[in-house]
């Protein structure tokens, strides 16, 4: 099964990646996108095949690795 | 003072870690492999800066997981002092022993240069060789050592004292919030910092100023 | 898949840069038409940069030797002896053209690739230094490229944990269309421990090192890709991503086994990877070399040979072991989490065999395939001196100062502090002198020794006169080493030049060498090692001859290293020379 | 108007911090999650009203900024 996760930092964790994209799409004259906040993003395949189980593993797996709780919300989506 | 450096894969400062402790206890650390099961009965633990896992997905997530991490919590629990140094500051904060985490730079790039701190707290086990306020010269090397916490926990961090080292004015490299530096826990025994006080130990490194880490620490012991 | 039997037509020749009559030399010495993969190899040893067939026969002419050298060019690295049983492991090489395509994992993997080649030395670097050539500031792709360069050999070389202590950088139109990125690196080996990379002993196991091998850098990216595949443009990336992490464990897993007196003979897997490691491993000690591909760790499924012997995957190494330290080897390699597999064996029949699925898929005379190559003496002319210049003609500035500020502000002459402030120069706790001065100095661990490190040259001189650019480039670097109060060792040189094929910039870089050749040998500055870069040339418009010259000086005591700020007030100045 | 943008390594291209990730999954006894993919993930909010005209836009973003073509694809997701 495939699945895909996506971190993002917590509302109010200060973003500079962010924050310097933002400034460059100014400069390149992209001034009409904005808010841009950068996050992570993986691909994973998993040998469970029961959806359920396969969503708790990779929670568990979020909250111990991927992502770090302190800065980061994270989101999980299965390929079913 | 019996000390133990910690050696996850992609550190590169345990050397210089090693040297610095060697050469203000007289005794050299034992070094500890990654994935060993147990680090040795020690008064301190390093944790040195480079990068573990090559700081892939977060600096220090994976240093976080490696066997010996466990025992490292394990001790620092019982209250075995512990030292972290950038990537070991970043694994410190990763796996809880203190609070916060540390952000990319603000500027997004690697820095590597002298900047002045301020012991801002000279009464733990690892500065009391400094005096309160005195300002040190540290060098400093890092691409992720922008200090982050909430309000409530940073507010806390300030009002316990725990602030132990500060950016002093106008030399803060990275954006770290109150410029904080290098901060410790609440029992007093795990402090964490992101300047390398072990690149200033002898003369030939042009100056002394980071010894006095050393120096606290093995008074303390003593 | 690229199937071995597709015809060799008169195109596919020419798209692996083989010209007709190179090819006809081929036919000739292998008596028969290549398949596609003996064709790929032939390509890739005959091509300039593993065959120096234009540059070789001017190379030769450089003093090489002196008292210290213990291994002068031919080697990985050169070596030269420092005293008490150590010695000094050092190179440059350029990454030029992924640099200008793809900026920061351009310049990483040239640090990778030369810091792997001092340690397949058996030497542990200590210091790097790299040599960075941009287009004007104001031209539209310059700031792209220096921040990734920038961005990228930091990133690189302070995840290593090597530190980075000098360099130059230099902005010019005529690198508009080709950044120039040279790295230098240097690292202490004890002199009865220097590794080298000529195979010995027959049936001896081949033994495949580090990351998995995928097919970066194929080039032959552009070969007729719609006849063997359609998606083979996404399949096929021509930039080798670079792994410092994976580059570390590797550095210590070789050393950990070297230790271990299991390594007979490695190399490391820089352009052209397995062919030209297993090429010149078996070629330097008369040896065939026999590969199984299927043993090949490899990150893609269905790699075919020709991919295998192409790739520029990075963080690889290749070695010949006594087969019995295997199991000991094989388990410090494990400790690190690195690919160790055998691949093959050393045979005596000076054969160079490759074999896929069990089907042999290239046969090729082993030592032909390096000594046979096509080697040029191309046509030259001299470089018309320019005209003195008449300094009546220029008028006198009325505003000195102004003229001072604006030459501090140029992009020339300018602090480098933004550039070094993004590499760790501190790291390893030894460096003496830091970046921004002549030269800089970095202690030999547990002893009271320096080394000394600078990287020097100036275009529009070798521009304006070759011979005495090149002689320049030489002196400025013993000046700077020897003002840091060291005593100039050796060089390594890295050669930047246009197309070769015209008969001007061949002369400017036989100008050059001569020019190197002669200063060298009146300073007794022997060159150990270096590298070539040709053709670096977009719209007919070729760089500025660039030869970049990397010296080394020894300081027996450090407490007489020499720096370059003042000391004190009241003191006087000396001019010295003319 | 709100999108996402989720730049991926193309394949055949070297991740070394998929390869770390995978390792570190197994010594946490995640062995059944592999072939992990790391790409980048970010969130941006345009002026543009129009849906083709936003999508145009970000694709040239994506374009000369977010993804470096020569290593990595990309994929627009926009919030109509
Ligand atoms: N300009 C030069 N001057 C002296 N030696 C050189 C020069 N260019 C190349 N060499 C030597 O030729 C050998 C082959 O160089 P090169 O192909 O760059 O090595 P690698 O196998 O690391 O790519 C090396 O030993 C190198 O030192």
């Amino acid at each position: 099964m495939k699945a895909r996760i996506i971190v993002t930092l917590k509302n109010g964790v200060l973003d500079p990646q962010g924050k310097a994209i933002e400034h460059a799409l100014g400069q390149l004259g992209f001034g009409g996108i904005g808010d841009v906040r950068q996050g992570k993003y993986f691909e994973v395949t998993l040998s469970e095949q029961d959806p359920a189980k396969a969503r708790a593993q990779l929670e568990d797996a979020c909250k111990k690795l991927f992502a770090n709780t302190v800065i980061e919300n994270y989101a999980i989506e299965l390929d079913v | 003072m019996k000390s133990a450096v910690i050696v996850y894969p992609g550190i590169n400062r345990e050397r210089d870690l090693a040297r610095a402790l060697e050469l203000v206890t007289g005794t050299a650390p034992y070094m500890v492999w990654h994935d060993d099961a147990e680090i040795p009965d020690v008064d301190l633990i390093a944790v040195p800066g480079g990068f573990s896992y090559g700081d892939y997905l977060r600096c220090g997530a994976i240093a976080g997981q490696a066997r010996i991490t466990a025992d490292l919590k394990k001790k620092a629990a019982k209250g075995v002092r512990v030292f972290g140094v950038c990537n070991g500051f970043q694994i410190l904060t990763e796996i809880g022993l203190l609070p916060g985490a540390l952000l990319r730079n603000a500027h997004l790039k690697f820095v590597c240069k002298e900047v002045k701190l301020e012991v801002v707290n000279s009464r733990t086990a690892f500065t009391n060789a400094y005096a309160q306020g005195q300002i040190i010269r540290c060098p400093v090397a890092h691409h992720d050592g922008n200090y982050f916490a909430d309000e409530g926990t940073i507010r806390k961090l300030e009002d316990e004292h725990r602030v132990v080292f500060r950016y002093a004015q106008g030399t803060n490299p990275n954006g770290s919030i109150n410029d904080i530096a290098g901060i410790i826990n609440e029992k007093g025994n795990v402090l964490g910092m992101m300047p390398h006080p072990e690149n200033l130990v002898e003369p030939l490194h042009g100056g002394l100023d980071g010894r006095g880490i050393f120096e606290s620490l093995l008074e303390t012991v003593a | 898949m690229i199937p071995n039997e597709i015809e060799i037509t008169p195109e596919l020749v020419a798209e692996h840069g083989l010209k007709p009559d190179e090819y006809q030399r081929i036919l000739d010495l292998i008596g028969r038409t290549p398949t596609l993969t003996e064709l790929g190899i032939f390509s890739a040893m005959w091509n300039e940069h593993c065959s120096y067939k234009s540059s070789k026969k001017w190379l030769r002419t450089l003093p090489t030797k002196g008292p210290r050298v213990l291994q002068g060019p031919g080697e990985n690295a050169g070596v030269v002896d420092i005293g008490d049983g150590e010695a000094v492991v050092f190179k440059m090489e350029s990454h030029n053209h992924p640099s200008y395509i793809e900026p920061y994992q351009g310049a990483a993997t040239g640090v990778g690739g030369i810091l792997r080649d001092v340690f397949t030395m058996g030497a542990r670097p200590i210091a790097a230094m790299n040599a960075l050539r941009f287009g004007a500031p104001t031209h539209e792709r310059t700031r792209h490229i220096v921040s990734g360069v920038v961005a990228g050999i930091g990133g690189y070389g302070n995840s290593f944990g090597v530190p980075t202590v000098g360099g130059e950088v230099n902005f010019d139109p005529s690198y508009n269309g080709n950044c120039l990125v040279n790295a230098f690196a240097a690292g202490l080996a004890d002199t009865d421990k220097i590794f080298l990379s000529e195979a010995k002993g027959v049936g001896m196991p081949i033994v495949y090192l580090g990351s998995k091998t995928g097919r970066d850098g194929i080039h032959g990216a552009t070969m007729a890709s719609a006849e063997f595949d359609d998606d083979s443009e996404e399949k096929r990336p021509t930039v080798q991503i670079g792994d410092p992490f994976g580059e570390k464990l590797l550095l210590e897993a070789c050393l950990e086994l070297m230790a271990t007196g299991a390594v007979i003979a490695i190399q490391d897997m820089g352009a052209a990877g397995l062919t030209c490691s297993a090429v010149e491993m078996g070629a330097k000690g008369n040896l065939g070399v026999e590969l199984d591909l299927d043993k090949v760790p490899c990150r893609e499924e269905g790699m075919t040979a020709y991919e295998m012997m192409l790739s520029e995957s990075q963080e690889r190494m290749l070695m010949v072991l006594h087969p019995e330290k295997q199991a000991e080897a094989e388990a410090v390699f494990r400790k690190w989490d690195l690919d160790f597999a055998v691949v093959g064996k050393t045979t005596d029949d000076l054969r160079f065999r490759i074999f896929r699925h069990g089907e042999l898929m290239g046969d090729l005379p082993i030592k032909e395939l390096g000594d046979e190559a096509p080697e040029y003496d191309r046509p030259w002319v001299e470089t018309k001196p320019p005209a003195p210049l008449d300094p009546e003609s220029v008028p006198a500035p009325n505003d000195l100062g102004a003229v001072l500020l604006k030459l501090l502000g140029s992009p020339d002459m300018c602090s480098r502090r933004w550039v070094w402030e993004q590499y760790d120069h501190l790291v390893q706790g030894n460096t003496v002198v830091r970046p921004g001065s002549d030269a800089a100095v970095v202690r030999v661990k547990d002893s009271n020794k320096g080394l000394a490190f600078s990287l020097d040259v100036t275009p529009r001189y070798c521009t304006a006169d070759p011979v005495q650019g090149g002689k320049q480039a030489v002196a400025e670097c013993w000046r700077n080493i020897t003002a840091s109060g060291a005593e100039p060792l050796a060089v390594t040189d890295n050669l930047n030049f246009g197309n070769p094929e015209k008969p001007e910039i061949m002369g400017q870089f036989v100008g050059c060498i001569k020019g190197i050749g002669e200063a060298c040998e009146a300073l007794a500055f022997p060159v150990v090692s270096g590298n070539v870069s040709l053709y670096n040339e977009t719209n007919g418009q070729a760089i500025m001859p660039t030869p970049a010259i990397g010296g080394v000086g020894l300081i027996p005591d450090l407490g007489k290293t020499a720096t370059t700020a003042f000391k004190g007030e009241g003191e006087a100045i000396y001019v010295i020379g003319e």
